[in-house]
């Protein structure tokens, strides 16, 4: 049987420095998997060669059986991997909706991003900013920009989602909701969900799984639970 | 707020656009006074021909004044006078010029279009509307002659007066090795270094080097130096005053001062110390020769000594070749109109010009054709003349009159002590 | 329901229910407008008016790849000058004048399609630099290999129409099409994938849009425009030279579509119509007109950076404001 | 004739990095492709030119004011048009093009269209290197060059100001937290650029002509070198401007002299191409 998202290998090396260096990832569908690590231990960089910012050097990255190392960015939006940024990242000057139409039209190469079955606001609603579809980006607030990315990767209609550190600059109760949100998309959606996210509390009540990773490689892999426990993570969380 | 739609704002723009150029003033400038003929020209005033249109803007109002001073002149019972439009191409006819030829030619209705550069891009207009045109400039080579058939070069013709300078070099100046340095992208120049090429042959002397700089070029050294590499014992100048000027403050800023270099730009006094700088250009031109049209300062006539004197006093400017024939540019026009008895209708001063004698009371020493007519297949021709630097008058004077019959020197008179006499 | 197309430079607040047909109209009676001013108004203004108007054809056509894309490319000058240059030496090779003319729009597309993929990973002011460059090269060459192109003293053009009045007739029509074709490009696929282009290329890439191509489509068919003018030009002047389309052209272009409105169907007409039609009409001597120039570039610019066009909308919603109180 | 024309070579390349450098300079601090800075050349040279011929100043006294002019109609270009362009660097080139048409054309209302000669004393004299003869005009323009550019190095290096300005140029931003006063830097930077276009006008007006659009033709050159050297690099633009003197002199001799310009395109379009950033850094600074 073939993984849903399977990762051999995988490696990238930026000017020397070996950002991330054979890593191997397996996902099952539907899971939400956690993607942790100190500053530098090559998270985002991972998050990058699964959506096709960067190419692999080495490895090879498997989506349901079919190769994604070596597609272009736009080419690995249109097999099914959606991603969003730590920094929120929209096309500001458009409402919300045009925003969700280009990415929705990009991904069904339908030439004007109609909006026949009324997907735009199921999906605002999903992601709790039902009815905002005409506010341009600029004037969002922050929490509700963080959410409308999820909104526009959505939009893309994934597979898999990779999200990275969503929940940066939320408060405690915004962060609350997000989670919620994440929840509702892999059961609604069916989405499988790879986070980056520093927000341990956040991510042991919203993983099914945990990835720990360091200096570029896999460091441990497990439930949250198991996760927690471990001194390998704890040392390198602690001790650099 | 409401957002303005694209349809509104589209039949909005369009009809404001429509209403501002109806209402921009369409009327064209019609002759004020019916008894006034519009003589009407484009000239280089600015741009790199700078040095060639404004002197020959002013010779020509000077022609009209004089003109016009005497009551003007009589075509078919009436009389009338005439008056200058100048436009200015910005040596750039291909672009400016075109413009120009339109208001001129189509607005203006001048019966005769006097020009300087560019006429090859003219050529689709004059086939739109034709009319007789007279070049008071553009003795490029090949002749500017065959664009069209209306076209009149009221001045000597580039190989009237280069293959004497290679003569000149021979046999007056003793030199056999050339180098030659031309404006490679100034069809002037290419039409000089094709007949300098001639000439040499012709006459037996050698051209040791051949260098063309590109457009736009202002460090002549690499150029120079490539001229140099030859050994020559003369070096000849391509080009325009404002081109060749440079070139040869460069040739004395690298210490080749002691080779006489030669050209053929019609270049005065005035724009020597201008381009030059002063108190260098004396030095500059010290080696100089310059072979062109014959001067007014050098000539015997008393109406052009009278020309002369007063170019000088009203314009503080030394009056070249080219003033000369623009200054009888007005007479020419106005015998065609008399001999073709109209002031409009444009072929039949055509017909007329063909045919036309050397007006009177003109002052560039018109050498007829047979049967007394002014131009010779459409080209009216004077005597050449080289001129040489007067270091100590820091002014020009003759060196040597001469007029070309094909590549035979005829005519010829080597002034021995110029600047003496002078 | 919300549409992509509209949100371009304009900065709107509400959703519009786009109207093409009128706007379709509404260019096309402009276009007979103008050709009414050209055939009615004398010969002088009739030709600053087609100078315009071809300009509006050349600037419509970067409109695409500089107004919808946000790329600045200063090498549209190029392309107008192969569109000319083209048409006209395949015509002296011995071209009927059809063919002659899709050889030059192909020549100025296959330039467009290399300089698009020499460039195509360079941004901002390095990709105005490389392209500004390209077209410094072309007018270099234009002016300086004689033997193909007769250098600075240029060459006449075949006049290719059965009269001028049918001339008359192209040029209009030819202006009004391509404002149509920007109107329409820019609502279709590749319009809005250059508008996302234009707002963030990286996000455009990651929600799917294949920007490196759909630059290069936008690149091209903005060459293949700019040629179209050139074969104008050429027809219209009868005679072109190198100076017609040095380096600064591209330059010049790129200025009148930002005066006129980049990204905007009309700006192209109306940057045009400032650039070619004030020195002209005022008559102004050289100095004096190009100092004015100047000056309103740079007011035009810093003042209202969205062009002309945003200035129209301002007062347009200030009426609209008044009216309803 | 190798040494002529590395002579040659030298006396282009100190025009290019004179040039270049004060382009470069701007460039860094606020990243405006200043093409003004020929329009500030011109108008430094007529200022001179006045001085010397109506005013009848010494050459020495007119050159002086000439610079000065040059720096303040630097900075005025900035006070009255750059600054409101900082943020916005695609309309920096459009704005840039309005000021170069109105200082080129003031001097032509003002001084006329004619080509006229600056004369400094030296203007006839040659000095002879071995077999090769130099122009006295040209060892200035390579003395004036070598001087302003240790200058314009030890005040980079050593000065308080100059320390600011570098900062700018690395990172207007952060160097802002630091409590660096921009707006100063800015001022300063676009004086000193002024100042560099005076002595082009000074060096590189006797060499050929003073006339309103003497610069705009080798100010391609030099943004030639100010992309080579890396956009805002003033030591690369320094090493890069003699560089492309020496290839576009021998180019002329050795492969043809019509298309001389051509050399420093065509290198030009092919860094463009292979390295964005510029030949001489290291810090990957992409303008978008």
């Amino acid at each position: 049987m073939t993984e849903f998202l399977e990762v051999e290998g995988a490696s990238k090396t930026f000017g020397g420095v070996r950002a991330v260096d054979g890593m191997d990832i397996k996902l099952a569908e539907g899971q939400i998997c956690g993607l942790i690590g100190p500053n530098g231990s090559g998270k985002t960089t991972l998050l990058g060669l699964l959506s096709g910012t960067y190419r692999p050097d080495r490895g090879t990255i498997k989506l349901r059986g079919q190769r994604l190392d070596g597609l272009s960015t736009h080419r690995t939006v249109q097999q099914g991997v959606a991603r969003t940024f730590q920094t929120s990242r929209l096309f500001f000057r458009w409402p919300l909706g045009a925003n969700l139409a280009a990415a929705a039209a990009a991904r069904l190469l339908t030439s004007t991003g109609d909006d026949a079955d009324g997907g735009q606001e199921k999906l605002l609603a999903l992601v709790g900013l039902a009815g905002r579809g005409d506010v341009v980006c600029s004037s969002l607030s922050n929490a509700e920009q963080r959410l409308a990315m999820l909104a526009v990767a959505l939009a893309t209609r994934p597979h898999l989602l990779l999200l990275d550190e969503p929940a940066v600059g939320m408060s405690p109760a915004e962060t609350a909701a997000l989670g919620q949100v994440i929840q509702r998309i892999r059961g609604e959606l069916g989405v499988t969900v790879l986070i980056v996210e520093h927000n341990m509390h956040f991510m042991m009540g919203l993983a099914d799984r945990i990835v720990a990773m360091n200096a570029g490689r896999k460091l441990a892999e497990g439930t949250p639970a198991e996760i927690r426990g471990n001194p390998d993570v704890i040392a390198a969380y602690l001790g650099s | 707020m409401r957002r303005v739609s694209n349809d509104r704002l589209t039949i909005l723009a369009g009809t404001a656009l429509a209403a501002a150029l109806l209402l921009a003033p369409s009327t064209p400038s019609r002759a004020d006074d019916a008894k006034t003929v519009t003589v009407g020209a484009i000239l280089p005033i600015t741009g790199f021909l700078s040095t060639l249109g404004p002197p020959e803007r002013d010779a020509m109002q000077m022609g009209i004044e004089d003109i016009n001073k005497v009551g003007g002149f009589e075509v078919g019972g009436q009389r009338y006078t005439l008056k200058l439009k100048v436009l200015d191409d910005e040596s750039n006819p291909a672009t400016v010029g075109v413009t120009a030829y339109r208001q001129l030619v189509d607005v203006d209705k001048v019966p005769v279009l006097v020009i300087a550069a560019g006429t090859r891009n003219y050529q689709a207009l004059f086939r739109r509307s034709p009319l007789p045109v007279l070049n008071i400039l553009d003795s490029t080579y090949p002749s500017i002659l065959d664009v069209d058939k209306h076209v009149f070069l009221l001045r000597s013709d580039t190989p009237a007066y280069v293959p004497g300078t290679v003569w000149y070099l021979k046999n007056v100046l003793k030199k056999e090795r050339i180098a030659f340095i031309g404006a490679g992208a100034d069809p002037y120049s290419a039409g000089i270094e094709t007949w300098v090429k001639k000439a040499a042959e012709e006459y037996g002397v050698k051209i040791v080097s051949v260098v063309n700089y590109p457009l736009n070029t202002t460090n002549f050294a690499p150029f120079i130096q490539a001229a140099m590499a030859e050994k020559p014992d003369a070096i000849y100048l391509g080009g325009v005053t404002q081109e060749v000027l440079p070139v040869a403050k460069q040739l004395f800023q690298s210490g080749i001062r002691d080779l006489p270099v030669v050209h053929n730009s019609g270049v005065t006094p005035t724009q020597a110390k201008q381009i030059i700088g002063d108190p260098l250009y004396n030095d500059v031109m010290a080696n100089n020769y310059d072979f062109a049209g014959t001067l007014p300062e050098t000539s015997d006539n008393p109406a052009t000594k009278k020309f002369y004197k007063d170019f000088v006093t009203r314009f503080n400017q030394y009056p070249s070749d080219l003033t000369m024939w623009a200054y009888d540019t007005p007479f020419v026009l106005v015998g065609a109109m008399q001999k073709a008895g109209t002031v409009t209708d444009r072929d039949k001063i055509y017909q007329a010009m063909l045919g036309m004698p050397v007006p009177a009371n003109t002052i560039s020493g018109w050498i007829p054709a047979d049967g007394g007519k002014l131009f010779h297949d459409r080209d009216a021709q004077t005597m050449s003349e080289g001129i040489g630097w007067c270091s100590d008058k820091k002014t020009i004077a003759p060196v040597f009159l001469y007029f070309m019959d094909g590549l035979k020197v005829t005519r010829e008179k080597v002034v021995a002590d110029a600047c003496k006499d002078h | 329901m919300t549409e992509i197309g509209m949100y371009g430079q304009q900065e709107t607040r509400q959703r519009v229910r786009p109207r093409p047909a009128w706007d379709y109209l509404g260019i096309a009676l402009l276009g007979f407008g103008l050709w009414v001013l050209l055939v009615e108004s004398n010969s002088f203004y009739s030709s600053v008016l087609a100078t315009i108007l071809i300009w509006t054809i050349a600037t419509s056509g970067l409109n695409i790849i500089a107004g919808l894309g946000g790329y600045p490319s200063l090498v549209q000058g190029a392309f107008y000058g192969i569109g000319a240059y083209g048409s006209a030496l395949a015509m002296k090779w011995g071209q009927p004048f059809w063919a002659a003319c899709i050889e030059a729009v192909l020549a100025a597309g296959i330039l467009g399609l290399i300089v698009g993929l020499v460039f195509s990973r360079t941004r901002g002011q390095y990709f105005a630099i490389g392209t500004m460059f390209t077209g410094l090269v072309v007018s270099l060459v234009l002016s300086n290999w004689q033997s193909l192109t007769n250098g600075l003293l240029g060459i006449n053009v075949e006049f290719g129409f059965g009269s001028i009045n049918q001339l008359n007739v192209v040029i209009p029509a030819a202006a009004a099409f391509s404002l149509m074709l920007v109107r329409f490009v820019s609502r279709r696929r590749l319009g809005w994938r250059l508008l996302t282009i234009l707002e963030d290329e990286d996000l455009a890439e990651h929600i799917g849009v294949p920007t490196a191509r759909t630059k290069l489509t936008g690149f091209v068919l903005s060459a293949c425009v700019g040629a179209v003018a050139g074969v104008l030009i050429a027809q219209y002047n009868g005679t072109i030279s190198p100076d017609l389309f040095d380096y600064y052209v591209g330059f010049v272009m790129f200025v009148a579509l930002s005066v006129g409105g980049a990204g905007r169907v009309l700006g192209p007409l109306l940057g045009s119509a400032f650039i070619v039609g004030t020195p002209d009409l005022l008559n102004l001597s050289s100095g004096i007109g190009l100092l004015l120039a100047g000056i309103i570039f740079v007011v035009v610019i810093i003042v209202i950076p969205g062009g002309f066009m945003s200035a129209i909308d301002a007062v347009m919603a200030a009426a609209s404001r008044s009216v309803r109180r | 004739m190798l040494i002529q024309a590395a002579v040659n070579g030298v006396v282009l390349g100190s025009l290019f990095a004179l040039l270049a450098v004060g382009l470069t300079l701007t460039y860094g601090v606020m990243e405006v492709p200043n093409f003004a800075q020929a329009g500030v050349i011109t108008l430094s040279a007529y200022a001179m030119l006045w001085l010397n011929q109506t005013a009848a100043c010494p050459f020495w006294i007119a050159a002086l004011g000439g610079l000065v002019v040059g720096g303040v109609v630097s900075v005025l270009t900035e006070r009255i048009a750059y600054r409101f362009v900082r943020t916005r660097p695609l309309a920096a080139p459009v704005v840039a093009l309005g000021l170069l048409l109105i200082l080129d054309n003031t001097a032509l209302i003002l001084f006329g269209g004619d080509h006229v000669s600056l004369s400094p004393p030296y203007a006839g004299d040659v000095i002879y290197v071995g077999s090769a003869s130099v122009p006295a005009v040209g060892v200035a323009l390579i003395g004036t060059t070598a001087v302003a550019l240790l200058a314009l190095w030890l005040f980079l290096q050593r000065t308080k100001t100059g320390r600011a300005i570098r900062a700018v140029s690395q990172n207007a931003e952060a160097a802002a937290i630091l409590g660096i006063r921009l707006e100063r830097q800015y001022i300063v930077s676009f004086f000193i650029s002024g100042i560099l276009a005076g002595l082009v006008a000074f060096a590189y007006g006797p060499m050929y002509a003073v006339y309103p659009y003497m610069a705009d033709a080798i100010l391609l050159n030099a943004f030639v070198v100010v992309v080579l050297g890396g956009l805002g690099n003033v030591a690369g633009a320094a090493v890069c401007g003699l560089l492309l003197g020496l290839l576009e002199s021998f180019g002329a001799i050795y492969v043809s002299a019509a298309y001389q310009n051509l050399f420093g395109f065509a290198v030009l379009l092919l860094m463009i191409v292979l390295r964005p950033a510029g030949l001489f850094t290291n810090r990957s600074r992409r303008v978008a």
